[in-house]
């Protein structure tokens, strides 16, 4: 079963490459995206069957015994994150069927997003760290294209800022792992948890570990790297912004996560210290961001900040519930995130902007999207019994657990302010009358719009509702990450 | 089964409401009324079992990971608040059916309201603290949805939203204190927390625990300093506000607080807190309902009072102040349900709320004006009414109370005189005199008096006969709340007895605060204006237009749009990290002679460092290229020089093309300049040198880590005999790395069709 | 100068530039060389052809688009990946056949090779289809 | 001639950061392409230097004649450049777009979308 680590990839490249063939023909490319995409469901639905009690798959690819290849491993957090990539891509791709405009299509903007969905799952798959920086440039270079695609000005303002800073973060890097490989001679992430275990308690590790806290803290969008996404997200269409929103910052918190639970895990007192203060400054800022702006847009963006303090917080408190609280809070922001930015979409297209102030009568013109916009905001606000309440509920429960009162006081006040901004939304754009005139004429919602909106609120009830087997996937996964020994062994074999 | 289908039925309907086609039809109310009426009957057939001191459970696992556990348990106090629950929300339903009828949205709020009283019973139900919470965070929800009803009010959304915001800010604190419950009792099992006598009260976490649980309860049930947002509530309509604030919502902080007495109460902290705030709040709101004009104001500031009065109780917490408090619990309820909706029901008969606008109801409505006039006499606490009781049992507890017994007494004599004066005003001015109204006041139909009749009755009824709710239902209430077992009993008249005379006293003040009311009001408007920024209600402003002050300056410090600033503040953070972590861990190691240095190879270090100076001083085009062109084919040549002949090629040919490229590129842009200061550039010089240097510093430090070949010998070992290449690096690439090829080439597609689409994208249209 | 004679000695050239890329990619596995290096110079061929003769001349010597070309080469790489599958191998095994050439060396062809030459492709695709757009934009 | 490559690695990190903070767009580019190359000759010399020595095995041999240079690097090298052109020449072109659609090679200039004083009314305090 091993080989069907490779799934996720090789259907993803082949739905590209076929797309990419294609480009002429509009219909066409959507029917072979859409396709790749419920394939890629598929094919991580049954990698998330087999991983779901525990087993860890490894795939060395080109045959080669770890750790001379590249190594690819599937535990249940990878697995997790196939998952919840397929179906932020997938409800992504029949989005943007209804919303895409012609030129971004003839541009390859199809294709691009399948390479964009191969390239992160390239990221969550790989136990190869050279191999991970490869699977980052290909997810980056294609959201750099699908961020440029607009080519109007302020597309080309938001990708600019964007891409500059990711490249950045790219060298840093890549000179990471060049100092990585010079002082331990592997790259396969098994391998080096050993090795980089067995090294000199000097400043070299612990600074090299600094080296990709910053790189993967700008792709996560942690404070004080984040200026990015708030640069850039709210100057993509719609699919675009829920699909950047959703799943591309979770690869900078996949990747933390990886590496400081696999890797760098012999200075944790330092190292993680760091993390949960940037944590905390993180949840904070991007709340004050979200709360300072009346764009619904703007206020999603940075609401991604604020909780991506919530998910490295996890990482930071690093004890198995902690851990599982953050991978459950990633699975249940990639879901209610992708789905208001959605929405914000659907708002821009019955309302003609995206400004507060503008919006208005949504509850009583549309009501059925005032339930489906409910049900992931007020999950974001963490109401119970809704995803975002168990999210919540085990960090704080952790952050409790390891008498981090300072912390929780934080966790609690900015769950608050999120609550806040979702109930301003709520209030200005669908309880408020509607102003008079829409400022410019609505383009209408339908199928492509509604279905993955209705698909992705029912996941956040049912993530609620019933959270038990994915809270104690979640745990499992956490225990997994607590003891690198079983991912060491998977990978390399039993030791000598 | 029972137990949950009943409890829940109300989360059903909420789904069903929107949807069902009753609501045109005057039958619709009645009908609608008739589950939570259903409900009701089903707990009253558990009266006599809760009497005997069972307890019925119904529990599922819910997550098992977590211990949570989906767990409603009924003894005596979760049976009287589910009767109360289930009790007025029937009526309430009956109600609004006729109150909105015709109205558009009418299945849309009864799907709040629904909605509303299943958490609500799920919340006094509740066996398991996050089952509790759960249904506590919902009835904060479907509360800023009834209140927000009227959607086209901006007051209405305004104080939904203030609602929200407080009691969501409470449930915040709640769900801290839960968690913190959790770790110290290791269940969530509110029968084993509370069986567990002090554990909790003697943990090292009690004061956090009391402070974030009584936060919680605090906001919920509007005590001092967060009482105001119940008056913001009555944008509600009328049935919503009855709801609210006679059997429910408001009383979920004091159901909370009693629920958890036995965990945390008896304690100095908990005394003293709870009878300090609960006291304020009562002397606070008895004396701004006084000043009140709006008769729903007015009903909600006495409520205010009232939950203080049970927050003081509970602080209290003898076994003759839980039973105080239990009956005057039920005694409110029935009272401020009826005046809530008899308050209603004469909006609904004149058009107008306004005391002042208002007179002489009697005749026109009769049996609201009776409904209201026993509600009126339960809050001043003085007649036949169950109310009376509660008083009297309430000065009772105040007398006994040992530590400060006096203050307490004082307190309830002069909360009771004010509220006596708000009770005599209002029956004066509504009831007695010349017919005054708007237009022409008619009675309201049976479905709208149904219930402040039925309540009205009650009251009378359980106060003549209060047999009737001692044994089965107060008893094994006030025992769930004291741990043990409390006799009640109760009778109307105990004879001329301290606490008669205290009532009386109280009486005497009513008179003096009805003469001074007039007199005083411009004196305690100009201490309220002193006051102003300092009230309550104020400061949540004041501090919501601090919080988007500070947010806005925040954003605008961080978020101003200047690449360089971001990039400047991301690179002195990575600086910053690196360097603490090198010189908190004790330095790096840099003892090692570094090889000799050949006359060609400084030569082309020299010729890349010139390059890249070059680079800098650069300020047109051509030189900036050329600069680029000599760094890289300089760094070719090291690559050529050791040992890397492929690399050697490719960054050859890579270097041709980037020049080839930049040409192409950069003719059509204009003249470099550089307008930046003096200042900025040695700051930014700064901070480029300490990131060189860090890495440079690096750089020699991996030298000397003593790295490992494993995988060198394995290459060159396998290459040939097993992989059939004699290029190493060529076999790494197509066979042992492939993967890594295979992501390469796609990068390069994609910066192609990005490359492609950036110079062709709609260039029709742009200028 | 003469542009016919321009013309064909950048003709002559190209056509060294693109034999000597198949050559480089053919020798990658044992010598410096491979699919990039050999990409790249066969793209520079057309890019000098380009710069001689326009770039519309670079696209009718191409014959088929440069996407065209990065697309095949993408595939050619995924089928070199797969190969190694139907044999029940994990992606990107090597798999080789010899070639018994009486008189030489036994010569080895595997999906290294056909992967590489995907390698080959997408570099030539992809550098015309930056360069050529560029030199087109006016 | 390790110190030497470090201290060479060390200024094209510091030249090229020094440009990416530079106003003008073409000079961020320069930078950036700096930075790649430093970024290449990092891992060059970090992991150790062998004069001459290419690691490829002579024809009718089995293994390279030690002492030959460690051949990962290199092909990550190797990854790393291709990539890098990729990165650059796209970066390259929307650099070109950017001015085209702004008419400024200002980085300055490029904040119309972000500029905090364009703002609306307070929202939700009730104002």
């Amino acid at each position: 079963m091993s080989g069907l680590v490779a799934l996720p990839l090789v259907v993803m490249l082949a739905s590209s490459i076929v797309a990419l063939a294609c480009l002429r023909y509009r219909r066409i490319q959507e029917a072979i995206a859409l396709t790749g995409m419920v394939a890629l469901v598929v094919a991580a639905g049954w990698l998330l069957a087999e991983t779901w009690d525990g087993q860890i798959l490894v795939l060395q690819a080109a045959n080669w015994p770890a750790p001379f290849g590249i190594t690819l491993v599937a535990d249940l957090f990878a697995s997790i994150m196939v998952m919840l990539a397929a179906i932020v891509g997938l409800t992504a791709t029949m989005y943007s069927v209804g919303t895409i405009d012609a030129d971004r299509e003839r541009y390859g903007y199809y294709p691009l997003m399948n390479i964009l969905v191969l390239g992160v799952c390239g990221a969550f798959l790989t136990g190869d760290l050279f191999n991970l920086y490869v699977w980052f440039e290909v997810l980056l270079v294609a959201s750099f294209v699908i961020m440029a695609l607009g080519g109007g000005r302020p597309q080309m303002e938001g990708a600019l800022k964007y891409v500059a800073l990711n490249l950045v973060s790219s060298v840093l890097f890549l000179s990471g792992v060049g100092l990585l490989y010079a002082a331990t001679g592997t790259l396969n992430m098994a391998d080096l948890s050993l090795r980089v275990a067995e090294a000199e308690a000097d400043g070299y590790m612990t600074a090299v570990a600094m080296l990709f806290l910053t790189a993967f803290g700008i792709k996560a969008a942690m404070f004080p790297l984040f200026f990015w996404l708030p640069a850039s997200y709210h100057t993509a269409p719609a699919p675009v912004a829920a699909l950047f929103a959703g799943l591309l910052t979770k690869v900078g918190v996949y990747a933390l996560i990886r590496v400081f639970t696999l890797i760098f895990t012999t200075d944790v007192g330092y190292t993680h210290t760091i993390i949960l203060w940037l944590s905390v400054a993180t949840m904070v800022t991007g709340v004050l961001g979200a709360v300072s702006h009346n764009d619904v847009k703007r206020i999603l963006s940075f609401h991604i900040i604020s909780q991506i303090g919530y998910m490295t917080l996890g990482l930071a408190l690093f004890t198995p519930l902690a851990l599982a609280g953050s991978i459950f809070y990633i699975g249940h922001h990639i879901i209610v995130k992708t789905n208001l930015f959605f929405v914000a979409g659907v708002i821009r297209r019955l309302g003609g902007t995206y400004e507060l102030a503008h919006l208005g009568g949504l509850a009583r013109s549309r009501p059925a999207l005032a339930v489906l916009f409910f049900i992931p905001a007020f999950s974001l606000g963490g109401i119970p019994p809704l995803s975002g309440f168990f999210a919540k509920f085990v960090l704080v429960r952790a952050a409790a657990d390891e008498r981090e009162f300072v912390v929780l006081a934080f966790a609690l006040g900015v769950g608050l302010l999120t609550l806040l901004s979702m109930t301003k939304i709520f209030v200005e754009a669908f309880l408020k009358p509607a102003p008079d005139g829409p400022p410019e004429p609505a383009a209408g919602a339908g199928f492509w719009h509604y279905t993955p909106i209705a698909g992705l609120a029912a996941l956040t009830l049912v993530l609620g509702f019933a959270a038990e087997p994915f809270l104690s996937a979640a745990t499992e996964a956490a225990d997994q990450l607590m003891e690198p020994g079983r991912y060491i062994t998977a990978v390399l074999g039993e030791p000598q | 089964m029972a137990l949950s289908v009943f409890a829940l039925c109300g989360f059903a309907m909420a789904l069903a409401a929107p949807f069902l086609p009753i609501w045109r039809f005057r039958a619709g109310g009645w009908l609608a009324a008739s589950v939570p009426a259903a409900s009701f009957a089903y707990f009253l057939t558990l009266v006599p079992r809760i009497g005997d001191g069972e307890v019925v459970t119904a529990s599922w696992n819910w997550i098992p990971t977590l211990d949570i556990a989906f767990a409603l348990r009924v003894d005596g106090l979760a049976l009287l608040m589910a009767l109360l629950v289930s009790g007025t929300g029937a009526l309430v339903v009956l109600y609004s059916g006729a109150y909105l009828q015709g109205k558009p949205g009418l299945g849309r709020f009864m799907a709040y309201l629904f909605g509303f009283m299943g958490s609500m019973l799920g919340l006094v139900l509740a066996g398991d603290l996050i089952t509790l919470f759960v249904f506590w965070e919902l009835t904060s929800i479907t509360s800023f949805l009834l209140i927000s009803f009227e959607t086209e009010k901006a007051e209405a959304r305004k104080a939904a939203t203030q609602a929200l915001l407080v009691t969501g800010g409470g449930g915040l604190a709640l769900l801290g204190g839960f968690a913190l419950i959790g770790i110290e009792a290791g269940t969530y099992d509110i029968a084993e927390i509370t069986a567990g006598g002090g554990v909790l009260a003697e943990s090292s976490r009690y004061l956090p625990i009391l402070v974030l649980v009584l936060a919680g309860a605090f906001t919920k049930s509007a005590q001092f300093p967060f009482h105001f947002w119940l008056p913001g509530a009555m944008a509600a309509p009328t049935p919503v506000s009855a709801y609210l604030h006679s059997a429910t919502m408001v009383k979920a902080g004091v159901y909370l607080l009693a629920r958890l007495h036995p965990a945390l109460g008896d304690t100095t902290e908990w005394t003293v807190v709870l009878t300090a705030f609960g006291s304020v709040t009562m002397v606070l709101g008895a004396f701004i309902a006084v000043h009140q004009t709006d008769l729903k104001l007015i009903l909600a500031y006495s409520t205010v009072a009232a939950l203080g009065l049970l927050v003081l109780l509970l602080g209290i917490g003898t076994d003759l102040a839980v039973k105080a408090a239990m009956v005057f619990l039920l005694a409110h309820a029935l009272y401020k349900g009826a005046l809530f909706l008899a308050a209603g029901s004469i909006d609904h008969g004149t058009g107008t709320r306004e005391i002042g606008a208002l007179g002489g109801l009697a005749r026109a409505m009769p049996i609201t004006s009776a409904a209201l006039a026993v509600g009126a006499i339960s809050l001043a606490g003085f007649g036949p009414v169950l109310a009376f009781i509660g008083k009297e049992a309430l000065i009772e507890a105040a007398l006994h109370f040992d530590r400060a017994g006096e203050a307490a007494v004082l307190v309830a004599v002069v909360a009771g005189g004010a509220l006596f004066a708000v009770a005599a005003g209002m029956m004066g001015r509504l009831l007695i005199g010349a017919e005054r109204a708007p237009h022409r006041p008619h009675e309201s139909p049976w479905e709208m008096l149904a219930g402040p009749v039925l309540l009205s009755v009650l009251s009378v009824v359980f106060a003549l006969a209060p047999v009737l709710i001692a044994g089965d239902l107060v008893a094994p209430a006030a025992a769930a709340v004291a741990g043990e077992q409390v006799k009640v009993n109760l009778a109307l008249w105990h004879g001329v007895n301290t606490a008669l005379l205290l009532s009386l006293l109280s009486l005497a003040i009513a008179g003096g605060v009805l003469w001074g009311a007039r007199r005083l009001r411009p004196v305690s408007a100009r201490i309220a204006d002193a006051a102003g920024p300092l009230r309550p209600g104020d400061l949540y402003y004041t501090s919501l237009l601090n919080l988007n002050r500070v947010a806005r300056q925040q954003t605008r410090l961080l978020q101003h749009g200047y690449l360089r600033l971001y990039l400047a503040v991301t690179l002195a953070t990575a600086v910053a990290l690196v360097f603490t972590a090198i010189t908190a861990r004790g330095g790096v190691d840099l003892d090692n002679s570094y090889g000799d240095v050949a006359f060609y190879e400084a030569t082309i270090a020299g010729v890349i460092i010139a390059g890249a100076g070059l680079a800098i001083r650069a300020n047109d085009r051509l030189t900036a290229v050329a600069a680029l062109g000599a760094v890289g084919f300089g760094v070719a040549l090291v690559y050529a020089f050791f040992g890397a002949p492929d690399l050697a090629l490719t960054q050859f040919l890579i270097e041709t093309l980037t020049v080839l490229l930049f040409v192409l590129v950069f003719y059509r842009l204009p003249r470099l300049s550089d307008v930046s200061s003096v200042g900025t550039r040695v700051r930014d010089a700064a901070l480029s040198i300490a990131a060189g240097a860090l890495m440079t510093v690096l750089v020699l430090a991996s030298i000397t880590q003593t790295s490992d070949h494993t995988l060198t010998a394995y290459f060159a070992e396998t290459s040939k005999p097993v992989a059939f290449g004699r290029n190493v690096v060529n076999v790494i690439l197509v066979d042992f790395r492939s993967l890594d090829t295979l992501g390469e080439i796609i990068v390069l597609a994609v910066a192609a069709l990005g490359v492609v689409a950036m110079l062709k994208l709609r260039r029709e249209d742009s200028p | 100068m003469n542009s016919l004679v321009l013309r064909n000695m950048m003709r002559f050239l190209a056509s060294l530039l693109l034999v000597a890329s198949v050559f480089l990619l053919w020798r990658g596995h044992n010598e410096p060389g491979g699919g990039f290096a050999g990409g790249l110079m066969a793209a520079s061929a057309f890019v000098l052809h380009a710069l001689a003769l326009g770039p519309a001349g670079a696209r009718r010597a191409l014959r088929v688009p440069p996407l065209f070309l990065i697309a095949t080469g993408l595939g050619t790489a995924l089928l070199a990946a797969l190969i190694g599958v139907i044999a029940g191998d994990p992606i990107l095994t090597g798999h080789w056949v010899t070639l018994d050439t009486p008189g030489a060396e036994r010569l080895k062809v595997g999906t290294p090779l056909l992967f590489d030459t995907g390698v080959y492709l997408v570099v030539v695709g992809v550098v015309l289809n930056i360069i050529l757009p560029l030199m087109e934009d006016e | 001639m390790e110190l030497l490559l470090a201290l060479t690695v060390g200024i094209l990190y510091a030249s090229g950061l020094y440009l990416l903070l530079r106003r003008s767009l073409v000079k961020v580019i320069v930078g950036l392409a700096l930075l790649t190359n430093g970024a290449n000759l990092l891992i060059f010399t970090a992991a150790g230097l062998v004069r001459g020595r290419p690691p490829l095995v002579e024809a009718g041999e089995s293994v390279p004649q030690a002492p030959f240079a460690d051949p990962v690097p290199q092909a990550l090298i190797l990854t790393a450049i291709v990539i890098g052109f990729g990165l650059q020449a796209f970066a390259m072109a929307l650099a070109y777009r950017v001015y085209r659609e702004s008419g400024s090679e200002d980085v300055d200039s490029l904040r119309t979308t972000e500029d905090p004083s364009i703002n609306l009314p307070k929202v939700g305090t009730g104002e």
